[in-house]
């Protein structure tokens, strides 16, 4: 398309579309980083030097979804989206007064723990990013044939129509 | 024309959606389904193939017959999740993510299927049904080899084992339902899925508002008379193509429903019949190569998945096993198109005769008795 | 816009097609608000002219023209139909250009809609803007009112008379704003005599608007009736432009066929005594498109040469077409005293007609095949020539056979070619014609029926072509029935020519009789008070 | 020069990379530790089992019905033959024959009535060839567990009826062609005289046919039906003639497919059959409406070799499975070559 800019009519069109441009630029890193999915575990453990102990017991929700209770030594997880995230932790202890506290988790992490005895505590870093060693193995199960031996072979896949029809 | 002879017509332009109906009513009470379980699963079949069957009318009105090319469509939906999975896009901002990504690529396959079907006037069905056949190639060597090798690839449990291509089957987990769940409707025993539903209503919208624009009455006019649309000035080439890329680009986005509906997806299988299955559903509607209409296709979607959903089963109550059941409906399937495709050849040129016999009684204007004589036989 | 100076004026406007004039220093003016009625035979360069007029790209890849082109006062050369539309000149064509699924307003709007703007403008230009249907509703009756006919704007056109889809094209061209020329091509060709009648009162509302008209037609009288002025075009030569009211239908007639013969076959013509009836036509009818035979009767005696003429689109061509089972058509054709079956190619080759078709390269050649096959195909089909026996069990095609055939004809018809199996479609159109001739020959037909023979092919390979058909005549006595639309050739051939009007037979004369009677004939002017020639 | 332009112009660059390719893979086969005199002797095995169904596109092409993307129909008919032989129990070079006719007979039939079908759409041909033979391939899936077959080699054991879905032929009439007067070189080169020879005797009844007067005059519809309707030669009929004989080529074509391969293969089996097919006779040099012997035979020696060596030799030289993309791109871009380029039938 040859783009000439004489008329205002032309012009004004010309910015229109570049904003459009722009506009589907934003959206896209939009949902990329809004909609990115991270899992966080929530670490409730005593550190191995006991330079920060775990908390008796409480209830934790991320970015009020549902709260789970954690007694020490628990671990569990929560998935969330997005890298600004908003901490709420009640003590079952009353006397203690509720902590909430918001922190960012870095956009490329797919796993990362949380400890709170730590950001209790004040230590810094309170996240760290988690790798889990066997986690690539899980899936070897699913591996089916990925090679077709022949043409005839390759449309046999069209049988699985059961799934495409999803009866 | 006699009273018999215009119910003879009637029937015979209507003969696909008879026969179905017919089948359909045969089949139910056999398959043992109660008439709640049927009608959610229709529900949930509406929304998940709608965007789809609907992504064909374009072509059609543009005279370019069924585009089975819309396969490539799929694909780069396809490559729009496996992105959106790559990232652990989740919810719907995930399904936005793959539209977006999809969307470039499936203007820029439109186009070239566009092209390549101006090359190939008066037979774009089988020259889009091979294209989609040879884009697969294309696809696969995309995915299966440079996909993790070329394409980074960030997460590693999409990959195969050796260390590049995509797996047979990608887990949709982080999207699944995501569209569906938005705004599900309890209505009665029935999950109404509101938000996909919005989605194919808007849709409509557009395609209705879409014949009332400029664009929409050149497609028509090309799609009616090429030479004459040619002669007025329209520029026929590249409304052809655009009618195909926006029919791409709908196939993208009506794959995403799709797959976001099923919840996994086979990276290598899952677009092969897209096009099959839109097609069938589109004729079984009353539709024609060149006559489509919104109603035709949801009245087409109701009507085959009724068939698909219900055949296995009555095959198994009848005969004793399922497999019948699972061959007829894709016997019926194919055979719907065949037959669609059949009786619109024979329409057409019973239709030619009809004309051209109009026409002489016109022309020929009480100069003579011969010619008279002639037309009326 | 003075009174004086034309709208249009064409200056000595030359054109030949690869050294084949066709055009040659024609020149007229047109007056804003004038008729002008553009006449010819067929052949005599009108089409050229227009193609000009409109600067249609055959002109230009054809090396362009001389001469100059005014129009409203510019030296005009547009290099595209739409330029010419947009410069104001209209053209409605003898084909209609119409979407027959399309109403009337969507058909006289088309391409030229009334449009509303709307945001997506601004992205995705113009063509998203919205059709403003009632406007459009509204301009289609101005266009309509001004044409001052009555259409139904909401009406499908295939759901509508012919005259009426007449009607649409004008109201169309009309329609554009800076409309200030119309061209017409054989408007009336497809009309009856009463919308004959309605078209021309409304041209001449147009032009008294002061809408200039060209006005392309056969029909002499409504030349006459509706033009201000006439022009006679022929052999690519303005030979007459003057006011209508100084001529008569036969004065036209005459200057419009008025070439000089060549006298050298009159005399032979004159002394053939020829047999009795052979052949004979009872009203046939045949439905060609584009050529409608409607009611025709003419007998043929034994060994004649019998021509057939008329102006395009009349149903001459229908006739042989239909004759030899191409074209669905009834009536009675009776043979040597047998009637012969219509509608049935193979039956009527095999009782000995043969056909030369006029679509030489649809109908007459296998393009891509040899030349043999070509040529000894049909006899082959019909006559099991050209065949022998391999071990004794199947009968295969005898190539060296074909190749002696083929080498015959090559020699006999003197026909420029590397061999016999090179392609048909590598040769020119003369040998091609040629090629079309032997395969007709090689059937060793009782009566062969050519349709335009010279049509396409170049002034040294037409008379070889006629003088073929002399020949296979003379020796071997075969009646030949020829359609052409070239009257000097069917005069310089023929022992009586019929021609053909509207589908029937407006007239059988001698090829000695005065040329504006065959003017008169092919102009519909009379009625057919020449029946008595009828053999 | 010019000649050499004008050639490859005519022939097509994608059939010369085709080609080349495959010179290239013969020539790189060695280096990369692939046997050139098993891989060759594949190549013919290939070559032998394919051609005739290649065979079955000319007939239909010449007869201006275009690429037989119908070839299942013909398939289904020799499958009936290859199943009913069984079921009889004939073994041997007579079993073989008996199913030949049986197929024959179905082909001929459904052949027909195809053809008639085809009158109707002209034009549209292709597209439906390709859903009737989708279709037919779908209802005799439901006929193979609805017929009653009773063999014990060829139903489902535990149920007792309905075909399986691979049936051996061993012991009935597997590799009678390909055994008849082999001859061997060495361990790994074997020519299937046998089966070369009855493919050379289809070629040449086909050969033969298309210069009979029937013959000729299907070619001559299939150059411009118009001209041939002018001649007297009914096109309908040719057309028609032109199907069924490549509905029975195809019939023939497969029991001599399976005769080698060792196994009949029902149900979906024969559902995409037509394309490697139609893409072998393609690159055999054929368009869509011009298709010779030489076409069938270098077609389906090109494509097969590239069928053989691209696996072998490609995933050795790239370390992966390459190869299959490799054929979907080249077969199926082949056809869509064809169906692109302009024809030059001048009209």
């Amino acid at each position: 398309m040859k783009i000439s800019l004489k008329t205002p009519k032309e012009k004004r069109r010309f910015l229109i579309r570049i904003a459009l441009v722009l506009l589907y630029f934003c959206v896209t890193i939009f949902v990329l980083f809004n909609g990115r999915g991270h899992t966080i575990l929530i670490d409730n453990k005593d550190a191995d030097d006991l330079s920060y102990e775990a908390v008796d017991g409480m209830e934790v929700s991320i970015d009020s979804q549902e709260s789970a209770e954690y007694w020490p030594g628990d671990r569990d997880k929560a998935v969330v989206r997005g890298q600004k995230h908003k901490i709420r932790i009640s003590f079952f202890d009353e006397e203690i007064p509720e902590f909430e506290a918001t922190f960012t988790v870095p956009f490329s992490v797919d796993m990362l723990i949380l400890s709170v005895p730590k950001m209790l505590a004040g230590i810094e870093p309170f996240i760290e990013t988690f790798v889990a060693p066997d986690f690539v193995d899980t899936f070897e199960k699913e591996e089916s044939a990925e090679s077709f031996d022949s043409f005839e072979d390759m449309y046999d896949g069209l049988q699985q129509e059961d799934y495409y029809i999803g009866s | 024309m006699s009273g018999k002879n215009k119910l003879g017509r009637v029937l015979a332009d209507n003969a696909v959606v008879i026969l179905f109906i017919l089948l359909s009513v045969i089949a139910i009470p056999f398959s043992g389904f109660s008439v709640q379980n049927i009608l959610q699963e229709m529900f949930t079949r509406l929304g998940r193939n709608s965007f789809l069957v609907l992504a064909l009318l374009l072509p059609i009105y543009a005279g370019m017959g069924l585009n089975f090319g819309m396969t490539l469509g799929a694909m780069a939906g396809q490559i729009g999740l496996i992105m959106a999975i790559d990232w652990g896009i989740a919810g719907w901002r995930g399904l936005v993510f793959a539209a977006l990504v999809g969307t470039p690529l499936s203007i820029l396959l439109g186009w070239i299927c566009g092209a390549v079907m101006n090359r190939a006037k008066g037979r774009e069905m089988v020259t889009g049904y091979i294209l989609a056949f040879f884009m697969n190639g294309v696809y696969m060597f995309l995915v299966l080899f440079t996909m993790g090798a070329v394409i980074p690839v960030r997460s590693a449990t999409i990959l195969l084992t050796r260390g590049y291509g995509i797996r047979n089957t990608l887990n949709l987990d982080l999207v699944r339902a995501s569209l569906d769940k938005l705004l599900m409707l309890r209505i009665g025993p029935f999950f109404i899925p509101v938000a996909t539903y919005l989605v194919i209503a808007v849709l409509c919208v557009f395609i209705v508002w879409f014949k009332k624009t400029k664009l929409g009455q050149d497609m028509r006019a090309v799609g009616h008379d090429l030479v004459v649309a040619d002669s007025a000035g329209i520029p026929v080439e590249r409304t052809r193509i655009i009618a195909v890329v926006i029919s791409t680009v709908l196939a993208c986005y009506g794959q995403i429903i799709f797959l976001q509906n099923m919840g996994n997806m086979a990276t290598y299988n899952a677009h092969d019949q897209t096009g099959f299955f839109a097609v069938a559903a589109i004729l079984v509607g009353g539709a024609s190569v060149k006559k489509a209409s919104l109603l035709n296709a949801f009245l087409g979607i109701f009507l085959l998945h009724l068939m698909f959903y219900v055949s296995p089963r009555a095959g198994q109550n009848l005969f004793g096993s399922a497999m019948i059941g699972e061959y007829f409906r894709q016997f019926v399937g194919y055979g719907v198109i065949a037959l669609s495709l059949v009786l619109y050849a024979w329409k057409t040129r019973r239709d030619a005769v009809f004309a051209r016999e109009v026409l002489k009684n016109n022309g020929s204007s009480g100069h003579s008795d011969a010619a008279k004589e002639g037309a009326a036989k | 816009m003075g009174q004086d100076s034309p709208l249009l004026s064409i200056q000595h406007v030359s054109k030949d097609f690869y050294g084949n004039v066709v055009l040659q220093d024609v020149s007229f003016d047109i007056k804003p608000g004038e008729i002008i009625g553009l006449v010819g035979e067929n052949g005599a360069g009108k089409t050229t002219l227009m193609r000009i007029l409109f600067g249609m790209p055959v002109i230009t890849e054809t090396g362009g023209y001389q001469g100059k082109i005014v129009f409203d006062g510019h030296e005009t050369n547009f290099s595209s139909p739409f330029d010419a539309l947009d410069a104001g000149i209209g053209m409605v064509h003898q084909e209609f250009s119409l979407i027959s699924g399309f109403t009337t307003t969507e058909n006289i709007l088309l391409n030229n809609e009334s449009m509303k703007p709307n945001f997506l403008n601004e992205v995705f230009g113009d063509r998203m803007s919205f059709l403003d249907r009632s406007d459009m509703k509204q301009r289609a009756v101005k266009a309509i009112q001004k044409l001052g006919v009555k259409l139904n704007p909401d009406m499908l056109i295939s759901e509508m008379p012919i005259g009426h889809r007449q009607f649409t094209e004008i109201a169309r061209e009309i329609n554009r704003e800076k409309i200030k020329l119309l061209v017409l091509d054989e408007p009336t060709a497809v009309l009856t005599e009463s919308e004959a009648e309605v078209l021309l009162t409304s041209l001449r509302n147009l032009a008294a608007k002061g809408i200039s008209i060209i006005f392309i037609s056969h029909r002499l009288q409504e030349v006459l009736s509706v033009a201000d002025t006439i022009v006679v075009l022929r052999d690519g030569k303005a030979v007459k432009n003057l006011p209508s009211k100084e001529c008569s239908i036969r004065d036209i007639a005459s200057w419009m066929v008025g070439r000089s013969m060549t006298s050298e076959s009159d005399a032979e013509v004159a002394n053939r005594k020829l047999a009795d009836e052979y052949f004979r036509v009872e009203h046939l009818w045949v439905d060609m498109p584009g050529e409608t035979v409607k009611d025709v009767n003419f007998t043929v005696n034994k060994g004649e040469i019998f021509g057939i003429g008329g102006l395009a689109g009349q149903g001459k061509l229908g006739i042989s077409n239909g004759i030899m089972g191409l074209y669905p058509g009834g009536g009675k054709v009776i043979f040597d005293g047998k009637e012969a079956p219509l509608n049935d190619p193979r039956k009527v080759l095999e009782i000995g007609f043969a056909f030369v078709s006029e679509d030489r390269r649809g109908v007459g050649l296998l393009l891509d095949e040899s030349l043999e096959w070509n040529i000894a195909f049909t006899s082959m089909q019909i006559k099991n020539s050209h065949l022998k026996k391999m071990l004794k069990l199947v009968k295969i095609r005898d190539d060296a056979s074909m190749r002696k055939l083929t080498e015959e004809y090559i020699k006999l018809l003197d026909i420029k070619c590397t061999g016999p199996s090179q392609k048909a479609k590598e040769l020119s159109g003369g040998n091609q014609q040629k090629i079309c001739l032997a395969k007709a020959f090689a059937m060793k037909p009782s009566i062969l029926f050519v349709s335009e023979p010279t049509r396409g092919i170049d002034v040294g390979a037409k008379k070889l072509v006629l003088d073929t058909l002399i020949r296979y005549n003379r020796e071997y006595g075969t009646t030949i029935v020829i359609v052409s639309s070239e009257l000097e050739e069917l005069r310089s051939l023929c022992d009586r020519i019929a021609i053909i009007d509207e589908g029937s037979v407006a007239g059988i004369l001698e090829p000695t009789a005065p040329l504006e009677e065959f003017g008169m004939l092919m102009s519909g002017a009379f009625e057919s008070n020449k029946e008595a020639s009828h053999a | 020069m010019l000649k050499v332009k004008e050639f490859i112009r005519d022939f097509g660059w994608p059939r010369l990379i085709i080609f080349f390719f495959l010179v290239f893979m013969f020539i790189a086969a060695p280096f990369v530790g692939v046997r050139l005199d098993a891989s060759f002797s594949d190549v013919l095995n290939r070559f032998g089992m394919n051609a005739i169904m290649v065979l079955a596109m000319v007939p239909m092409v010449q007869s201006g019905c275009g690429l037989n993307f119908g070839l299942p129909l013909g398939i289904i008919s020799g499958l009936l033959g290859a199943t009913i032989s069984i079921q009889l129990g004939v073994t041997g070079f007579g079993g073989f024959l008996i199913a030949v006719f049986i197929a024959l007979f179905f082909a001929s039939i459904l052949g027909w009535l195809y053809g008639l079908l085809l009158n109707k759409v002209k034009g549209e041909e292709m597209t439906i060839a390709m859903y009737v033979g989708f279709a037919s391939v779908m209802f005799m899936s439901i006929m193979w567990l609805v017929l009653p077959y009773n063999s014990p080699n060829m139903v489902w054991g535990y149920a007792g009826k309905g075909l399986r879905t691979t049936i051996t032929v061993e012991g009935y009439w597997l590799r009678v062609l390909n055994n008849f007067l082999a001859i061997k070189f060495g361990e790994f080169f074997v020519i299937p005289t046998g089966l070369l020879l009855f493919v050379a005797l289809c070629v040449l009844i086909v050969y033969v046919f298309m210069r009979t007067k029937t013959g000729t005059a299907m070619t001559a519809v299939g150059s411009n039906p118009d001209f041939a309707r002018a001649s007297g030669v009914s096109v309908d009929r040719m057309r028609a003639i032109s199907v069924m004989l490549s509905t029975m080529l195809g019939a023939v074509g497969i029991i001599v497919y399976e005769q080698s391969f060792g196994f009949i293969q029902l149900y979906t089996g024969p559902l995409y059959m037509a394309f490697p097919a139609v893409a072998a006779i393609l690159i055999g040099g054929a368009s869509v409406n011009k298709a010779s012997m030489l076409n069938v035979l270098v077609g389906t020696f090109l494509f097969q070799g590239l069928l053989t060596m691209t696996p072998s030799v490609i995933n050795s030289l790239l370390q992966n499975d390459m190869s299959e993309v490799i054929r979907i791109v080249v077969s199926n871009g082949m056809i869509l070559y064809a169906l692109t380029r302009k024809t030059k039938v001048s009209k």
